[in-house]
Order: C-alpha cells, then structure tokens, then sequence
C-alpha cells in the first residue's frame, strides 16, 4: 500500500495565493507540530525552556515557538518533531507536575503574512492596535480576525510580518476574507 | 386654515393622521387615589383605559418618571402578532390581537393599525420543523397561521432573498396575515387620552422613590411628587421594573438589557409586509411613512442606558443586505434603545406578589408591543377582581419554583 | 446650458475641466469641485423640490449637511435614495432629480464594495477647519498618532467660505501648508470625505468615508465604494464647527431663501452667485460678512435686516459700500410663486412688529445666529447647557477624553479658533502624558473685532394671516410654528411629545436646523426657560449612512463563516447535498443521477442496515478533558456516573443545564485514568466547553482539571453496517475486531501505515459499527482506504439524513431537534443514564420540582401512522378527537408534536419520534395528526421500532 | 463598542467577550436540601441592580479566562475587574439581602 498522503485544508486555495503581490503576501504553513500544555508555575522549568509568562507574547521554542495563551496555557510548535514526538515529549516533562497537553497539531492552521501592506488587510478585521510600537516581533495576540478567532503572532518590528493561527474549519473562511480584504492592494486584479 | 397654494398633489409618505386638538392635562397629583399604576408606558396605560372602561374604575393615577409613553413604548418596532407556540402565550397574544382590530374604534384614535401579516423566516430544517410546530399549533389554537414555501414567500415579499446560493437559504416561512404593525405613539397617546377623559390623572415627571408598606400591604407611593396613598398598586415599569421590586423587597426573575432598533429615510415601497428571521437575525417592516423600521438584537449585558453597541447594528445591516439586497442604499437614519425587562423563560410575569394590594406586570422582553391592549384588559380586571384574569394566570411568579415555565426560547422563531 | 449665476473667477473649482451632469430630465455643466447644490445654482435653479406634505416649492437653504431643502434621487450611476444635493460631489453622467417625499431603492442588487477598517490613534480630531487643523498640528508635531478626518472633499472648513487671511495671506494657503505638513508626520492618518457619524464609549468614533463616490463611473471595482473607519482614540477632538441658525417667519421655505454663511460658501468655495438682488435678515453681526462679500462679488444687497434695535458695528462699513442697514426691523414672509421676489420687511420693537414693505430680491439670506454641533459630545453622553446670549445649546462638561473646541464650543473667532484648538490639542496630550510639541506656532490672524451682542429670536411674529401656518420650522417635515402651538395646546409639555406631535426633527437631516428653534419656540409658547425645555435626544448616525457601508464585507459567502471538515472538498466532488448545521456545512445526502433525497436516502440506510455505510462525523464536538479530577468534573456535570467507567472504554453520556433539562449529550471516551474524550453533538461544541470553562473556572477553581477543544483535531468516520467489521478488519489487520477481543462501547489505538488511528466501538444506529479517528491531515488518505477496503461490500457513503433515520429508528434522540430545552432525561426515556448514586450533580435538584412529577410530562414516543403511508411533517401536532372522531372547536387541546418522522427502509413504512403527554402511558392508543386537513390516524408505540433487543449491534 | 479589561490580555473590544450576569451566586452545598424556593432562586432569580453590579465576564474570544467586574449598569462604566483568585473588593458589599424588607 501507499504511504497515506497528507491534505492541507488549503491547497484548493493555493493558486490564488500564490498570485497575490510581495506588499500583501499570503502563505499557508506547511503541517507543524502543535500541541496545548498546561501547568503553573513549574512550567519552564519542567520543558527546560523559557515560556513567555507575560500575557500576549510569544517566545521561541527549540524549533518552534512557544505562545501564551493564558495564565497556565501555552501552544508549543516544532518543525522538527511529528505531532506525537512532540506531545510525548512535553507529556514526560509535565504531567508528572499535574500539568496536561494535548496534540492540535490539526486543530489550527498557520497563515503566514508578510508585506508592506498586511498590516492594512488585517486592519480590516482586526481591532487590536497592530502598529509596530505596540504590537513588534514578540507579541501575540488571540483576537477575532473578521468572524474568526484567531491567534496572531507579530514576527517582526516593523509590521510586515505576522502568523496567524486559525481553527481548521474556518481556514476556508479565512483565506477568502484575507484574499477579498487583499483585493485593493492587487492592482493587476482585473475585477 | 388652508396653508397655502398646493399646487402639487401631497407626496407618498407625506401622510399622517393629525392627533387631536387636546389629549390630556398635567395635573397635580391628588393625596389618594383607589389605584396607582406605576409607569405610564402601553401597559399602564392600556390597564387605566380598562379600568375605567371595563370596570368603572377611575379614581386611579398613572405615575410617568418622564414623559407618557417615552420608554419601550416610544422606541419599540410595532409588530404586533399572535403566532405563539404555547397554548398560554397564543391566549394572551391572539386576545390582543383581537383588541387591537377594534382599538382605532375603541379609543377614537387613527392608531394606523395595519394587518400586514408577518413572515418568520425558516433557514434551517430545524426551523423548519420549528415553524411547522408553531404554525399547527397555532391552527388548533385559532390562530391564523400557514406554512408557506420559498416561492409562497416570494409572492407575499417579493424583495426577500430567496434565492439557494446565499449563506442561510430561505426554506420557507410561516404566516401569519391579521399581524402587522400599528403606530406606537399613536396607540400610547389614544389611551391616554380615553384615560384622562375617564377622569384619570396622568402624572408625568413624576418618579418613585419608595413606597410607604403596613405589614403586607403597601399604603402609598413615596414619589418626586410626594407621598401618594394607593389602595392598589399596579407595577408596569417594563425594564425599570427591578429598581421599583428592590424598593418591595421583591425578588423577580428578570434582567434588563438594551435592545436597539433604527430607522431608514422614506422610500417608496418596497416591502409590503413584516419579515422576521431568527438564523439571519432581522426584523423588519417599511412603516406607514415609507421608513424601514428595523430591530437588532439584544444586547448582552445588563443596561439601563436606552443605548447599546454599535457591532449590533453593523451585525443588523449585514442581515438585512443579506436577506434584501435590495435594502444595500438605503440609509440608517437614526439608531436608538429601549431598555428590555427578560425572564428566564421569554414569557412575562403578571400578577401577585408578596403584598396583598401590589400587582406585578413584567418580563415582556420584546414582546411587550403587541401585548398592549390584552395585558391592559387583564391586568385590569386582576386589579379589579383581585384575582388573576384567565389569560395572566399561567404566568405567576411562582411558576420559577414548580417548574411549570411557559418556556418561548427553543420554541418560537424569534421572541419578538 | 449655460452657468449664468458662475462667477468670473474665484472659487475651488476646477474651471478647466467641464462636467455634465442631469437634473430633473435637463443637462447643466459644472466643473470638478462642485457640489449638485452649486452646479445647479450655477444655473440659476434653487428649486430642488415640492414638500412633502403640502408641495410647497423648496430649495437649496445651506451648503452643507444641514441643508433641509435640497433632497434629491441619484439615478446614475446607481440608483441612491435621498441624498441632499449640497453634499454631492458632482461627476460626469451624474443623474438627479428633486424628492418631495420618498427616495427609490435600485432594483438590481449593488455590486459596489464596501469595507470596513481599525484604525489607533493618541489623538483624533473631528472637523479640518480652523481649531481642527491647529489641534491636529499640534498633535502631529509631539509625534502622537493623530487621525484628522473631515467630512468636505477638502480641508478648511470654514477658511475655504470666507475671505480670511492667516500670515497676511488669504487662509487657503495657510490650510494648504497645514495639509502638507500633516502629510509628512508619519503617524497621521489624514481623511478628507469622511464624516464621524457616531462617537461612542472609550474613544470609539465611526466615520464613513466616501472613496470614490465622486469618480462616478471612473470608480474603480475593486476599491471599497465607501469605508467605515473604526477609530478608536485614546483622546478625541471635536472641531465640528457650527450650522447656522435661520429665523421662523412667514413663507420662509420659498426657494431663495438661503442661511446667509451658505450664501459666502457658494460664492467663495464654489464660485456661484446665489442671486443678483439680496436682502439679508440678521439678528447677529455675521450675516454682515455675507452682505459685504455678495456686494463685492456684483450682488446688489437691498438691504441688511437687523432685528437688533441698536444694530452692529458693522452697520458703517456697509454704509460705506452703500448698503441700505435697517436696524430695528425684521423680514415678516416673502413673496413669490417658485422663487422670492420680494422680502417683506418691517419694524420690530419689543417683540411687537410695526408697519412694513416689499423689498425686491431674488435672494433673501438669514441669519439668527449659530448652533454649535455637539453632536458627537451629545452621543458621548455629555450634558448640553443653553447659552442665553447665543442662544444655543453648548457644552456644559468636560469629558474624560473627549473635548470640544471652536465654533463646537462656542468659540466663533478665527484667532480664538486656532488658540482654542492648539489649547485642546496640548491639553489632550499632555493627559495622554504624551509632551506637548514645543515649537508650535499658530498662524496670525487679524484682531477679532468684538461683536455686538445677538439677538436670540426664534420667530417673527406672523403677521400675515396665515397664523403660523406658513411659518416653517422644520422644512422637511412642513411643521409649522402653528403645528408647534397646537401640540401645546393639545396639553403637551415635553419637547419629545412636541417633536412626536409635530414630527419636528425626524426626517432626513434630524432636526439639525429645526430642533434649537423648536425648543426655543416652545420655551416661549410655554412661557419656560429654555434650558428647562432641552433638546430631544442626539442619536446616531450625525449623517444618514448606506446600510451596505455598514455591512462592510460581510455579505454573500463572508457573510457568516462556513466551516468545513477536512473531507469538505470530497463531499462536493461526490455531489453531496448538504445541510447547514449551525456554522457547518455537512453532507446531508450524496444523491445519485437522477436520485432524489427520498430514494438516495432509502438507499443509504439499506446499505448501513444491511451490508456497511460511511458517514463523515468529524463536525461532532471534541474536547479532551484531563488532570487528577477530570472525573470528578465529569461526575458533577454529566447526569450519569463517568468515573466508574474503565480505561478503554466509551460510555454515552447526558448533561443537563441547571434547570435539569437536557443540554446536550454525546460518548465519553477513557483515555487514562485522568484523561478523557468527550464528543458533544456538532451544535453543542462551543456551548459545552464554554459549560465546562465556566464550572471549572467560576464555581470549582480547586479542581486539578484542563478542558482544551479537539474537535478539529480528529476526523471521525462512523463504518456503520453488518459488514464493518468485514472493512476494519482488512484495512487495519494488526487489530483483532472480533467482538469478544473489541467489544462493544471499547476503543483502541492502532497505526495505519504509521500515523495514529483510533478506533471505537459505538453505534447511532443499533448496527454493528467502529469509529474511526485519525488526524485530519490525513482524513482524506484514511477515508479512501476505507472506501477502497469496502468497496466489495459496496460501502455506500451517507448523510445526516440517513443518519437521522438510523438513529430515529431506534429511538435515540437528536438534542435540538426531539428536544427544545424543556425536557429532561427521564422524559426522553433516558432514567437509566441518570445516577441514582451520586448525591448531585447538574440539574439533579430540578427534578425534584413539582412540575417534573407531572405525569402528563412530554414523552418521547414512537409514532406509526396506521395508514402505513402518511410520512407526518416534522412539527406536526398531536391531537385527541372527541368520541364521535370530531375535533374539537378551537383552542383544541394538543397532547404535543412530531420532532422526527421518516420513511424507514428497514420497517418498510413511515414512522415518527414524538414528545406525548404522558406518552409512555398512551402506547398501543392511536391519537390523531393533522396533515393538510386530514386528521392521520397514528399509533403510539415504544420510540424503539427496530431492533429492540439490540441484537444487531455486535454483528 | 466599549473596551472591557480583561485582567490578563487587557483592554479588548466588548465582542471578545461573553456576559455572565451576576457575579457572587454560589451553587448551594447541598443541593439536595434547598427548599424549592430556594433552588429556584439559585436558578432563576439574579440581581437586576441598576447602577454599580457585580457581574461575571469571561474573556471568550482571548484567553477565555473567567473574571468578576464592578459595573455601572446604567453608564455600563467599568470600574474594576478582578481574576477569580484576587480578592473581591465589593462582593460582600454589593451582595446585600434583597429580601430583607418583603413581607
């Protein structure tokens, strides 16, 4: 038998995003390992591993990024691990703390934006305060992004580079609302 | 007096009934009266225009913190329908609706009652089956009600979207033709005015502050105006009804939030009946003006500001383009709040309470509108006999302890 | 045609380009900054329209937004109802006609776009006149985030309407030099075209800008028609100026009656004679600017009405341009048939108007003093005071982050203007603790020349005969001083009954000329001071706003999120029909050529009855529950006990709210010791972990226990037939799926090529069944392998619908739909999932209210019609007939409804789920359904009709 | 659109939120024992208090985190908001017995 191949919830979408211009670029994060842990305080100690404690922020993480997502809640990335590697990996380290994790590697999907202009799409829909001075490489954000709940991600100081991380079923909803909220900075649209 | 040359024909939309010449006077509360009613809204004052006409009782005031039917009454979207699932709801409801086909005869005022009929939009089949509940409920009640198809909805609104390609397709309605709308301040103003000819004092700028109590019995009404003696008291304070059962000692189950609605400028019509719809959340009607009149949803936390969000209206225009694409330049003219009084089952709570002589009318939420005339008449007569008129009676106070709610959520199609 | 009313020279207008436009059938030209109003006044039209009620010509009365004459219809480019002609920018192809009454709404559906935008800023200022443009300078110079938006298509506000000068230079080219200066700090957003409509809670302020309504139908598609900006300040400025005031008399609606500020914007700004003979009625000195600017520009002003018995300072410098100045006097009504020709003017002393004449004039300009607009304040919730000398409703607080300055505040000098915004402006920024920018010089205007004071008059007494009839308050409305009078009358002494009465103030432009004369009016009808009559309510929008422009972008597909599992995109390639089920979209059925729903789904419930069917269950809620005291969680909010369930194994589950009806239910999976999977129904997702957060967090915080939503972690595909266990076995062989090695209500985990499967003996169809769950990465890989290794016993993939018959046909029930929150588990027949055991848990103590004992509670119940052929509408009710099988008369009493009805494969006729009146005591009882005028008989039966003894579930 | 202080993310649009009435409602120790009257209450019957009101709001959109606030139901001004495991300022003061005067 074959090997099972993988299905991005995006691919049918892939095609016009690739045709969006540089100042509003638009990607789909390949599949990464995500996972939700939970625990109080002892938390960096036990994944040997600063977590960001402050709320809003997000740190790195071995290959991939830690982001808090509440007082003793974080979502944990790895490029490198499978989704099960990485789960039993933060499994060893905190349950034995009362902590807990849960593999979503599948529950969200990255969209990765970066630009000039992004800054404007995701103003459209997005009422916190995005500007570089407030919200710079570093912080995050879970917030609504249009009708979605969405966690977003600043990568960079100057505002033109953000991730966002939005439930599997809403992706398609997303993509269509990030490529309409686009459309006025695509000048080659012939609508 | 003949204002002038009128060389042109008056215009469509120009046309309003004029009130008459005298409606009431503002007089000085008197030391006593046989009955106070708290709030001179509909409800107080349809229960003043049936104490006295029903009854002979006009030794009565009406007390008005503000202005005579400034609260949900001056703010509140007219649709008036009987089409309630439950059997104690469709009583109440389709016995005013009976009142209102006679009230412009009854109170000799032009109220522009208008029998329309009303259209609740099923998006879902399980508003389908919702709907189909209701309306066969309703037949068996003698109300009139019919399940109609998308192309039935078509040819009584033919502005409706009923085309398959959008979000939440319409899959049919149901229909109630003798519901409509009527002209609130009109109707507030016709009570009024039979009210104060009955010889009963309508008090405005007149706001309680406490209430003077003898064991189990109120003796008067501490108000901005002084103490006034009351030998009963009748509470119809809608949203504000809670400051006034705090003043008792009363407990009731009821929460005020806002509730907005708003206006669009005269248009010719377009939209010949009413539309509700649950899963796309609008109501709406083009009143006698030619305004689309429309109501949001409710706010979600408790407010006596008589104002609310602005994402609700935003969230409102949204339904409405969806639902009439044909509303999309239409302008929103005016955006305003009432302030409305929920209980926990969507059903309101009338009659006794802890104090012999002190009624309870309350938890209307967005039906109080079309409930006008019917809860007047029952409540006037509970007042007068001392006992729960048949059509009030299921909805006590004590229905939260047995059980026995009289639960509208999970059945209509929308509450308003 | 020609533009005879067009200056020579001056004005903002473009004059080398021509536009062409059409009003009311006829062709006119103007030129590119030109509104409709000024092109059409260019041509020498003032009238627009007849009124409403009484077709009384009306015209264009002001310039700007508070116009109340010059309503009219766009036609092209697209069809716009009821805009007033003085705030349209003029295009090419522009088609308008005059509306007395009602606007008409486009036919075709509008293709425009619309969007919405957040914007942050330290400080927003509203209004880019005068005391807008020096706080916004202000602002911008500290380095603060600063928005200033305007409603006009260009800065100046005020300055672009007059002959000001700032540095010894007309005030243009200090505006200009103030734009350009904005325009590079960096940190200022900068909106011309955009009007602040609303001004809410912290800092909140909407406005909507118009982007390309005035490219016409050069507009491009794919830029939003117009934009609502979400602006959110932490310190907004309001600099919105003041809307002229007119004076009531008689006939004062006749086309050619003009507020004298209007009369100084069309000439200066636009460049139009508003007529050629002008009489200007005052009560104030700032109509004196009007007289000499007109009489500058060739107009030759009759006279200067001042109803001021002393008159102005200004009376000499009109003396000396030869202009007549009549102190003491007031216009009394005009005459004309469409247009004035003649101002009637009298003596006015102490109230008392004496002996008067006709003046000729084609232009009569008014002017009772100046209105700030507090709007934005007012819908802030900041109180207003009257203003005795001025006459006018001003602010009478300070809000915390909101402050008024200029004409909005009262302030109606240039230099006053320019300090008071620059005070404001520090002021605001120094409480942000943003430093105040040091080098900040305001331009120098010339000396303020101290006004004489106003005269605050509402009305000129109506001596025409015509008792205030004629005397217009509200134009819109054609209400009249007499209508006003006659409210009081009527015994009303409220200025909201008065409004009501008079419908004063609700047309298009809301009261913004008509609501200070109204309560000025009826202060004195009522011999009240005015402060104690107030103002009606200040509601948004200022303006009136599209209802698209506030849909923004979520119309059509974006209107409400679709959501979709993984296997979405196989769904359509397979032509499934499908079902919105609260945000999802889900299969209902998957129809053959030529197959309608009734055949495809007998089809696919003989093919799970009878050989194996494949349903995409992913959108069922998933929530994976752990910590030491998940069971305790568990025990307490589901009605059965979930504790002494084992590791690897499934119990099905109900929760209850606290009310004890029924909220949701679902399967509860063991994972671990202290870790559990829940499945809700695909409705119940949000709402049961939101249930769970709320208990956990709110009332038992000591709980060691985390919720965290799996739902799209997990595709779930239900392999339901006698022939599954024939598919699990192939395509996972490692596992042993005999039953006595997998049992029933068991799970286990396997691999398949690798990735993580699980599987799960559970059935929602009384059929042998195995769930099977695997990452949604790949669901689509996993779904087909399943297919493929079913594909010999013709595995037939099928929808909710079938899905419902399965499950009806066993009785179980769907929450929401054989429920409606008012029943509890015992009423659907579930008493054996409700712990006798444990002392509480959610909703246990509502069963013990006395109308839970009720035996005439609502049962679910099994219905067969005894025609064995009538499929019961789902909704239908339930009736009893009388002993000679007639119904009742209305009300006939209902012993409850259908919640589910189908056609069964399987019983080979149609049968129903139905909430009874003490149902379970009437089975065996036939009652009756009406169905289109028939009374159906049925039968009430046990709500199993198809494997009672369960024997088919272990294959 | 009001801005609410989440006590962890901070200031954040009203529509991030879910309202949660009032604040301060136990669930009876013993549910068993409550009179019906008294069940009701628990179930039913929350404050309706115009003017300053402890309520619940959780953060749903955000950190979905629960906590407890002081608000002016008439303004809707906020004047504090508290996590659930900070002391509660007002509770004791705002939860007085609303059925002390009743016959």
């Amino acid at each position: 038998m074959a090997e099972l191949l993988r299905t991005h919830p995006l691919q049918a979408w892939s095609t016009a995003l690739e045709r969006l211009p540089d100042t509003v670029g638009i990607t789909a994060e390949p599949f990464v390992a995500m996972a939700v842990v939970r625990l109080g305080a002892a938390a960096s100690e036990a994944l040997d591993a600063a977590l960001p404690t402050v709320p809003n922020t997000w740190a790195q993480h071995g290959t991939g990024r830690a982001v808090w997502l509440g007082p003793d809640e974080w979502l944990l990335s790895s490029t490198t691990e499978t989704p099960e590697q990485l789960e039993a990996r933060i499994r060893a380290a905190v349950v034995p703390l009362g902590g807990s994790v849960t593999d979503v590697s599948a529950q969200r999907i990255g969209l990765r934006l970066t630009g000039a202009r992004v800054r404007d799409v995701l103003a459209k829909g997005c009422s916190i305060d995005l500007h570089p001075r407030v919200f710079g490489r570093g912080n995050s954000a879970q917030t609504l992004l249009g009708q979605a709940g969405v966690v977003l991600l600043a990568l960079s100081d100057v505002g033109d580079d953000f991730l966002v991380l939005v439930r599997a079923s809403f992706a398609g909803y997303l993509a269509d609302w990030l490529l309409d909220a686009a459309l006025e900075f695509t000048p080659t649209h012939d609508s | 007096m003949n204002p002038g040359p009128s060389h042109a024909p008056r215009t469509p939309g120009a046309d309003l009934p004029e009130h008459p010449d005298f409606l009431w006077r503002d007089p000085e509360p008197k030391r006593s009266y046989d009955v106070v009613i708290v709030g001179g809204g509909g409800h107080g004052l349809a229960t003043a225009h049936y104490l006295a006409k029903n009854h002979g009782i006009t030794n009565v005031a009406v007390l008005e913190k503000g202005w005579l039917g400034g609260g949900n009454m001056a703010r509140n979207t007219t649709i008036i329908r009987s089409n309630y699932l439950w059997d104690e709801s469709s009583a109440i409801y389709e016995q005013s609706l009976k009142l209102w086909e006679g009230l412009e005869e009854d109170l000799g005022y032009p109220i522009l009652f208008s029998q329309r009929g009303v259209l609740n939009l099923a998006h879902t089949l399980q508003d389908v089956r919702d709907s189909v509940r209701r309306v066969e409920a309703n037949k068996l009640n003698g109300v009139d009600a019919e399940w109609l198809e998308p192309d039935e909805v078509r040819k009584v609104c033919p502005i409706v979207n009923t085309s398959t390609d959008i979000r939440y397709p319409v899959l049919g309605a149901t229909y109630q033709p003798r519901a409509g709308i009527a002209k609130h301040d009109y109707v507030a103003w016709g009570f009024a005015r039979r009210a104060h000819e009955a010889g009963i004092d309508l008090i405005q700028d007149c706001e309680v502050t406490g209430f003077a109590t003898d064991g189990n019995r109120v003796t008067g009404v501490q108000t901005t105006r002084g103490t006034i003696a009351a030998g009963t008291v009748a509470l119809c304070a809608a949203g504000h009804t809670s400051v006034l059962t705090d003043m008792l000692g009363i407990r009731v189950p009821v929460q005020s939030h806002p509730l907005q609605a708003l206006v669009s400028e005269l248009l010719e019509p377009v939209h010949p009946t009413v539309v509700m719809s649950n899963a796309v959340h609008v109501y709406v009607s083009q009143a006698h003006k030619g305004e689309l009149v429309m109501g949001a949803g409710v706010d979600s936390y408790n407010g006596y500001g008589q104002r609310g969000a602005f994402h609700v209206i935003e969230r409102q225009m949204a339904a409405a383009v969806e639902l009439f694409p044909v509303f999309a330049r239409a302008h929103l003219l005016r955006t305003w709040a009432g302030i409305v009084d929920t209980s926990p089952d969507a059903s309101p709570i009338v009659g006794r309470t802890p104090y012999d002589n002190v009624y309870l009318n309350c938890g209307w939420g967005t039906g109080g509108f079309k409930a006008t005339p019917g809860v007047g008449w029952a409540l006037a007569h509970t007042i007068a006999h001392g006992e729960p008129h048949a059509n009030v009676a299921p909805f006590t106070l004590d229905r939260f302890v047995t059980g026995a709610l009289v639960d509208e959520h999970g059945a209509a199609a929308v509450a308003h | 045609m020609t533009s005879p009313f067009r200056t020579a020279e001056g004005g903002r207008i473009d004059r080398a380009t021509t536009l062409e436009f059409t009003f009311d059938g006829q062709t006119h030209t103007g030129h590119p900054g030109d509104t409709l109003a000024s092109a059409l006044l260019a041509a020498g039209r003032h009238q627009i329209a007849t009124s409403i009620k009484l077709g009384r010509p009306r015209g264009i009365a002001a310039a700007w937004a508070e116009d109340p004459g010059g309503l009219v219809q766009i036609e092209e480019p697209f069809p716009e109802p009821m805009l007033l002609a003085t705030t349209v920018e003029l295009h090419d192809g522009l088609v308008a006609h005059g509306l007395p009454g009602q606007g008409r709404l486009a036919e075709i559906s509008d293709s425009a776009r619309y969007d919405a935008v957040h914007h942050h800023v330290d400080v927003l200022v509203v209004g880019a006149g005068p005391a807008g443009l020096a706080a916004a300078l202000t602002a911008a110079r500290s380095g603060a985030r600063v928005a200033l938006v305007d409603d006009q298509s260009e800065a100046g506000g005020s300055l672009l309407a007059g002959t000001d000068r700032l540095d010894g230079a007309p005030a243009p080219e200090w505006v200009a030099a103030a734009v350009a200066e904005l325009a590079g700090h960096p940190e200022v957003l900068h909106l011309q075209r955009t009007t602040a409509f609303g001004s809410y809670d912290d800092g909140f302020v909407l406005a909507l800008e118009r982007r390309t309504d005035h490219l016409g139908t050069a507009a491009p598609k794919h830029v939003s028609r117009q934009r609502v900006w979400r602006l959110r300040a932490r310190s907004v400025v309001v600099a919105t100026g003041a809307h002229e005031r007119p004076v009531v008399f008689s006939d004062n609606d006749r086309p050619g009656t003009m507020l004298a500020g209007a009369a100084r914007t069309f000439l200066h700004r636009y460049g139009v004679l508003p007529g050629r003979e002008a009489v200007v009625f005052t009560t104030n000195d700032s109509a004196y600017d009007a007289a000499l600017d007109l009489h500058r520009a060739g107009v030759r002003v009759q006279a200067v009405v001042d109803a001021r018995p002393v008159g102005s300072p200004r009376r000499e410098e009109c003396e000396r341009a030869g202009i007549r100045v009549l102190s003491g006097a007031v216009v009394t009504g005009t005459q004309g048939v469409e247009r004035v020709t003649h101002a009637l003017v009298a003596r006015f002393a102490d109230g008392e108007v004496g002996a008067g004449s006709a003046i000729a004039c084609d232009l009569l300009l008014v002017s009772g003093g100046w209105n700030p607009a507090v709007h934005l304040f007012s819908q802030a919730r900041g109180r207003l005071r009257y203003d005795e000398v001025l006459g006018a409703f001003l602010p009478a607080e300070e809000l915390e982050g909101l402050s008024v300055t200029g004409a909005a505040a009262g302030v109606f000098d240039l230099a006053g203007c320019l300090a008071d915004g620059q005070r404001v402006a520090r002021a605001a920024l120094t409480a942000l603790a943003v430093r105040p920018p040091g080098e900040d010089r305001l331009p120098t205007a010339p000396e303020p020349v101290t006004p004489a004071a106003p005269l605050v008059l509402w009305r000129v007494p109506d001596t025409s005969g015509a008792g205030g009839h004629t005397s217009f308050v509200d134009l819109q409305r054609d209400a009249t001083v007499a209508d006003i009078e006659r409210a009081v009358g009527a015994g009303l002494r409220s200025i909201e009954h008065i409004k009501r009465y008079t419908t004063i103030g609700t047309a298009h432009d809301q009261g913004k000329t008509s609501g200070v004369l109204t309560s000025g009016i009826t202060a004195e009808l009522l011999g009240i001071p005015v402060q104690a009559t107030g103002t009606t309510t200040f509601r948004p929008p200022y303006t009136p706003v599209a209802f698209a422009a506030l849909a923004g972008r979520d119309r059509g597909r974006l209107f409400d999120p679709e959501r979709v599992t993984s296997l979405h995109d196989w769904h359509v390639a397979a032509g499934a029909v499908f079902e919105d089920v609260g945000q999802w979209k889900r299969p209902r059925f998957y129809p053959r050529p030529g197959e309608g729903m009734e055949a495809a789904v007998l089809r696919e419930c003989v093919a799970a009855r009878t050989g194996v069917g494949i349903l995409d269950g992913s959108t069922l809620g998933k929530i994976d529950v752990q910590g030491p005291d998940a069971a305790v969680l568990l025990d307490r909010l589901y009605t059965n006990m979930i504790s002494s369930l084992k590791v690897g194994s499934v119990r099905y589950g109900v929760m209850c709210g606290v009310d004890g009806m029924v909220i949701d239910d679902g399967t509860v999976l063991r994972l671990a010791e202290d870790r559990f999977l829940l499945l809700t129904t695909t409705g119940g997702a949000a709402k049961v972990l939101d249930w769970m957060e709320e208990w956990a967090q709110t009332e038992w915080p000591d709980l060691r226990v985390h919720c965290t939503s799996v739902t799209e972690q997990w595709n779930t595909f239900p392999v339901v037939g006698p022939r599954s266990r024939d598919v699990i076995g192939a395509v996972f062989p490692q596992v042993d799926v005999a039953n006595e090695a997998f049992p029933f209500m068991t799970w286990r985990d396997t691999t398949l090529d690798g990735v993580p499967v699980r599987l799960a003996r559970i059935s929602f169809s009384g059929e042998l069944a195995f769930e099977v769950y695997v990452n949604p990465w790949y669901g689509v890989a996993v779904w087909e392998r399943l297919l493929g290794a079913g594909r010999p016993c013709g595995i037939t993939p099928y929808g909710t619908e079938t899905m419902h018959v399965l499950r009806a046909e066993k009785g179980y029930p769907i929450i929401g739909q054989d429920t409606d929150g008012t029943v509890t588990p015992h009423d659907l027949g579930m008493a054996w999932a409700v712990s006798k055991k444990k002392p509480d848990f959610v909703g246990k103590r509502s069963f013990a209210r006395q109308a839970n004992q009720d035996p005439l509670r609502k049962q679910l119940v099994g219905l067969l019609p005894v025609d064995r052929r009538t499929v019961l509408p789902e909704g239908s009710q339930i009736v009893e007939l009388h002993p000679d099988g007639q119904l009742p008369p209305p009300p006939v009493p209902m012993l409850g409804h259908v919640t589910s009805s189908y056609r069964s494969a399987e019983l080979a006729r149609p049968f129903a789920l139905a909430l009874v009146k003490g149902g379970r005591s009437r089975i065996g009882d036939t009652v009756h359904v009406p169905v289109d005028g028939t009374l159906v008989p049925v039968e009430v039966t046990g709500s199993v009709l198809v494997d009672p003894e369960g024997a088919r579930r272990d294959g | 659109m009001q801005l609410i202080e989440c006590p962890w993310c901070g200031p954040r649009e009203e529509v991030e939120f879910h309202y949660g009435g009032q604040a301060h409602v136990p669930y009876p120790d013993a549910p068993a024992e409550v009179s019906d009257e008294e069940w009701a209450h628990y179930v039913f019957f929350r404050d309706n208090t115009k003017g300053r009101f402890a309520e619940r709001w959780c953060h749903s959109a955000g950190c979905r985190r629960w906590f407890n606030a002081i608000r002016d139901t008439a303004t809707y001004r906020f004047e504090s908001v508290h996590r659930l495991d900070a002391p509660q300022p007002h509770a004791t003061e705002l939860a007085r017995s609303r059925r002390s005067t009743a016959p």
